[in-house]
């Protein structure tokens, strides 16, 4: 934030690679990565050392056939600032139809056959060259409204268009991106709903904060401690059901160690059982077969968080991290078990507040975290079943251990706003969740 | 011929709808056999994706019927326009049904109504108007593509309301309803471009003792320019909205309902084994519960419905 | 629809008085009938034998001092055209400031106090001189903004407006009046909702329909017998569980005779006994004890719809009807039992939709009606307890005499259109309910 | 001084929310004494509609404890950007928290970011910002309205927030907002009557790095104005939008269930009577469930954001 110039692409980095409106989280982990882009694989190479938001130009290499059309494969090459800009500038488009009365859908509208199409994409890198012979050689373009010109160029641009824009990522990307690919990586937790559960939890720079989640490939996390912040004194514990926690978008944010540590990731049942048993067991919990104590996690957890675990793009941080540490080092506790002790002596010195975004039914959960929660401080629990969620808040009402309770869901609809072309985006996204909030009473 | 009033058994030449789920279904012509490229007269074999339909084996049967697929079975129910809407070949982009429910009702459209309708694009819309108003009103429908108001126009025939409706090729923006129609509409809709060229020419054509006017437009400056030419005019209740229908999938959920009550006891050669504590905080409880599709339509477009008064000089 | 000219207002009929955006329905049941909107009591008899669609101006008779301010009573005059137009080209406000950066609202912006506006109220009459008067005496409706200006200015109109427009009710009007009024009068059937049903149901001059309702003031079968026209062949059976059946929008429609007949109302519990038993027991119904059957429905109804009886604004009809025939007429059977006998064959003839809006838990009601309906026919059920149709709508799948099932809510947003100042409504409606409709199989 | 950090006692000078229900809240000064017009010095009760509090009996009492108020009792909770947007006193119309939540994710704010917010009207965006980039980052705030600018300062003083805001009164739309600020912000927020105007100055006061910003309007002419002057200036990733939150407001319904098979059987005088029919057909069912409040918000603005990308050339 502070830094004026833009960090430049590491390797071992995150990153964002951005085609026009499409967006994608990637490791670059090597030289030798590449990323696949629909029919298109990139070579990340080139990237190295540039700085974030510089745009670079596809180049084909080499194309081989696919089994749904061609596979090309691409350089990067950096383009500059000229090379850039819209598509329809460059066309000089501007004779529209003034309707559609006379345009006949007959498939015969473009005079250029599709394999004539092929070698002409071949023959010009350009995606406005090619866009260009494109509406030549079409019958209809210029019979067509401006509506249905746009359409069409909008079409023909996304096929054709060939310069990504490489990006550092943000909880806001990676949040669009893991929902567009499939909003269960998030549990659901739309854009809005994500920003609400850090407007109620109260998030900040200062205080303990306190979350369980059973699988956002680390966005919850990682949302929660990039509020927290670098340099500053907030805390997170993490909960999560499984063996390992996903974090993904946690690893993606690049955030300074100091703070990396400030977010102590622990498995539920073992961090509850350390907490609870911590006074007269601590150090029976040590010296406890290490084994035993890293398998419960695994058959502890519900059905559903396995294939969450296997869905990260983690995997060879995964088993490894936990065997190698109690392997390599049998006298030294595992460091499991020391998140568990950092955990466990915040728990007893309680939190300023708690986030739930459970899998299972959030009710006995919350029964076990409340009592970790100062008084006067948010509660948020999310959930995409709103029956959970309403007996959850009649259970909250009847203990009158929180108040102000409230469950909210959202509407969230996107604008297109074009000279005379102005209305609601034809598509909405259907589910936000549902969000139950409350403050905790003494 | 299936359109025009309940009916219970399929007979020759009647639309019907084969119905496979409720993402699946066809608008076919009961006729036992048809004319190929070769002008050779076949049997009408239907090809669905749970296997083929002999056409003729359906004539005669009960409408909800269950009839057998070559690979399957499927219902033949009788087609109204909310059927229709859902199978019709689009030749065009459609209203579908909870922007023209809105429509019918908001311009006040019943037996004996007179309504203009421009354009009349795939003919969905059409064929409500025509439910509502039949036996005793009658629609006027305009399109300016003459191929599409040749279809419509045979559609209607095949679908047995053609005494209900008349069909016009004429570019209203331009020209008009023709002075036939001056002062004879209940309501006038315009699903047009430029919807502000047509309300003069709707104005002329609303009876004198007033009547409702709607216009669907997919931007909102399309309605704002619409609306100028209604204040213009003289029309009142002047309003406009978006009506969104969301689906909910009903579903049931089955949820893992877990216990941390026995982690609070320490593990004692004496306390259960892990296996025992597993199964006793591994339950799940089923929920009877509805969602929205992930996507859902999030815009069709504004109607604007407006009142011309009675007794407006014109 | 086919008159050229308008109706006249007649003794008897319902009226639909609008001033502004208000609207209300009334009976114009004597010369003598008043109405009242809000602190105004109107007379209405020089409404009579005026056109529908006439404008009258409030002309103020006598002013009696009320518990919340003055209860002025108005005679009507019929206006001409010139008397109307908007207050805001009347008044020629042009000059706006550009925002409201030196307003203070310290209470001190007008000038006239309560007293001089009351004063001017009685001394003139037309609301455009009194709004002219508060802005000449506003400190600060110059320096307000345009979007300000207006708000305030259609704030004092509201106030002072004194024309009404005396309607013909129809089925738009009365929907709008009963779920503005009290959305509970009509089930909480919103616009969109209602205007579905009709679709959904298919109800239009040919075939016979069957509904059941708990009580909608008569709106749906007023709308479903407007669908089905005048001089039709389309019969609709109408079943309720109260004793006597609501009316109103049904009479309000003022409907030729021979369409009225063809809505037939039938108590639900009484006409399934008829249905049932009349084979063996035809004669037997007709001679029981008329007492006994006509209380059958009220004690069989449930809770609620006791209390909905007594909301309908149609008293003096309600029990001399049935009474009044019973001891009338002694050996000519009671109208109710003439209207089972109609319904009874009607239901032996099976029906071509049905549509439901129960108070009741709609699965047990939908078991004894859907054997009534023809296959591959509509049937569409409203509750506003979604958890109502989630269940129906499992049974209706397991036993598979219903396809193509969907369960369906729905959005209604008005919008704001002005020049520079579009956008939608700030407030909402929040409730549509929900519509189950289906397919019967054969 | 209670907006800083959480915290666990109510010391003086806090600003404490006196919970009373859901609906019924009020922010006080936990201040023992109070000058009266006449400029007396006297005790500080507070009116609720539940009685009076001495508000001198707070002081030192745990956040999150039953206080008794004379006809009741209330919960004193500590005050936060939620419930402060709840109760604060309205200078302007305010943003509140659904729409906030959005501005903070798409402009990126978190400890460290520098934000400038205009107008500042009655700081309830300001106080989320504020808690957003605290302790490391930096609030400056304009409004046109000099009385408004001297009470946000005032507040932000009170609350313990000055150190990391700078309150100006200033014209932003004809004036920019000054050299010093040309090239120091991450994000831009603005809420103005004619955001387009205010655009080359939010251009210029954005890194040379680039950075995030968002206007807020109600009426969507003044997105499109907005929005052209964003393009013009280079500005990309421009999306507009609309967040509406709903309430669903909980509740337990009883619905009767009827029985009808019972009709089916003749009545003799071995049938049970009425009275044992209704007692048979009249049982009743309970659901939890959850509905929208009649009236909903159906708008509050539409929040156009956009990405200044680095190194473009001012």
């Amino acid at each position: 934030m502070t830094a004026l110039t833009t960090p430049n692409i590491q390797l071992g980095d995150y990153i964002v690679i951005q085609r026009q409106k499409y967006t994608k989280l990637q490791k670059f982990g090597s030289l030798d990565t590449t990323a696949t882009l629909g029919k298109e694989t990139l070579e990340l190479k080139s990237l190295l050392d540039h700085p974030y938001g510089s745009t670079f130009k596809m180049c084909v290499k080499e194309t081989k056939a696919g089994k749904r059309g061609a596979q090309r494969q691409h350089t990067l090459e950096l383009c500059s600032e000229t090379e850039l800009g819209s598509t329809r500038e460059n066309l000089g488009i501007s004779s529209s139809g003034a309707d559609n009365r006379d345009i006949c859908d007959n498939g015969e509208a473009q005079a250029l056959k599709s394999s004539d199409i092929e070698q002409l994409r071949e023959a010009c890198n350009e995606s406005s060259k090619i866009i260009e012979k494109l509406v030549e050689n079409s019958k209809t373009f210029h019979n067509r409204t401006e509506y249905s010109q746009e359409k069409y160029l909008l079409k023909k641009e996304k096929k054709y268009f060939e310069f990504v824009q490489i990006r550092q990522p943000t909880i806001r990307l990676m949040a669009d991106i893991f929902y567009r690919q499939d909003a269960d990586k998030v549990m659901g937790i739309r854009v809005d709903t994500l920003s609400q559960i850090i407007s109620y939890s109260g998030v900040c720079g200062f205080g303990n904060y306190l979350l369980y989640e059973s699988g956002t490939n680390g966005l919850l996390p990682a949302a929660m401690i990039n509020a927290i912040g670098a340099d500053t004194e907030g805390t997170l514990v993490h909960m999560h059901p499984g063996n390992v926690a996903q974090k993904q978008a946690l690893l993606a944010l690049k955030l300074p160690f100091e703070q990396q540590q400030r977010c102590i990731s622990v498995n539920l049942y073992s961090v509850l059982r350390e907490f609870y048993q911590n006074g007269t067991a601590a150090v029976d919990a040590v010296e406890a077969s290490p084994k035993e104590e890293v398998n419960e996690p695994e058959t502890d957890q519900p059905d559903t968080s396995t294939d969450e675990q296997s869905e990260t793009t983690e995997p060879s941080t995964k088993k490894p991290k936990l065997d190698g540490e109690t392997q390599s080092n049998p006298r030294t506790p595992p460091r499991w078990q020391l998140e568990n002790k950092r955990a466990a002596s915040l728990m007893h010195a309680k939190f300023d507040s708690l986030v739930m975004s459970a899998k299972e039914h959030p009710s006995s959960i919350l029964q076990a975290l409340i009592p970790l929660i100062r008084p006067s401080r948010p509660i948020v629990i999310f959930s995409t079943c709103k029956e959970l969620l309403l007996e959850t808040y009649m259970e909250l009402k009847s203990t009158a251990k929180v108040t102000n309770l409230h469950l909210t869901s959202n509407w969230l609809r996107m604008y297109q706003i074009l000279p005379n072309r102005t209305h609601p985006e034809v598509n909405m996204s259907g589910n936000s969740g549902y969000l139950l909030t409350g403050y905790t009473l003494q | 011929m299936s359109f025009l009033k309940p009916k219970t058994h399929i007979e020759q030449g009647d639309v019907v709808i084969l119905y496979l789920s409720v993402n699946s279904m066809h608008a076919i012509e009961a006729v036992p056999t048809i004319v190929n490229k070769k002008g050779e007269t076949i049997a009408n074999i239907f090809q669905t994706s749970y296997g083929s339909l002999k056409v003729e084996s359906i004539i005669g049967v009960e409408y909800g019927s269950r009839v057998e697929l070559s690979k399957g079975w499927a219902y033949v129910l009788q087609p109204n326009p909310e059927l229709w809407t859902q199978t019709l070949p689009h030749r065009t982009q459609i209203i579908y049904t909870p922007d023209i429910s809105m429509i019918l009702h908001q311009l006040e459209v019943r037996p004996g109504a007179v309504v203009i309708e421009s354009g009349t694009g795939s003919g969905s819309l059409s064929h409500y108007f025509l439910r509502a108003l039949k036996p005793t009103g009658h629609l006027h429908t305009f399109d300016f593509h003459e191929a599409r108001a040749d279809q419509a126009r045979e559609e209607f025939k095949r679908h047995g309301l053609a005494e209900f409706v008349t069909v016009y090729h004429r570019d209203v923006c331009n020209l008009g309803f023709t002075s036939e129609l001056d002062g004879v509409a209940d309501a006038i809709f315009l699903d047009l471009p430029s919807p502000d060229l047509a309300v003069p020419h709707a104005f002329k054509a609303l009876k004198l003792s007033g009547g409702r006017f709607c216009s669907f437009s997919p931007c909102i400056e399309q309605s704002q320019r619409c609306i100028q030419e209604l204040t213009k005019l003289g029309f009142n209740e002047i309003c406009s909205m978006e009506v969104l229908q969301q689906e909910n999938v009903v579903k049931t959920r089955t949820v893992p309902v877990i216990d941390l009550e026995f982690l609070k006891s320490p593990k004692t050669s004496e306390t259960p084994t892990i296996n025992e504590d597993n199964k006793a905080n591994k339950e799940s409880k089923k929920y009877l519960t509805s969602s929205n599709p992930q996507i859902l339509p999030g815009h069709t477009g504004f109607l604007t419905f407006a009142t011309l008064p009675p007794n407006i000089a014109k």
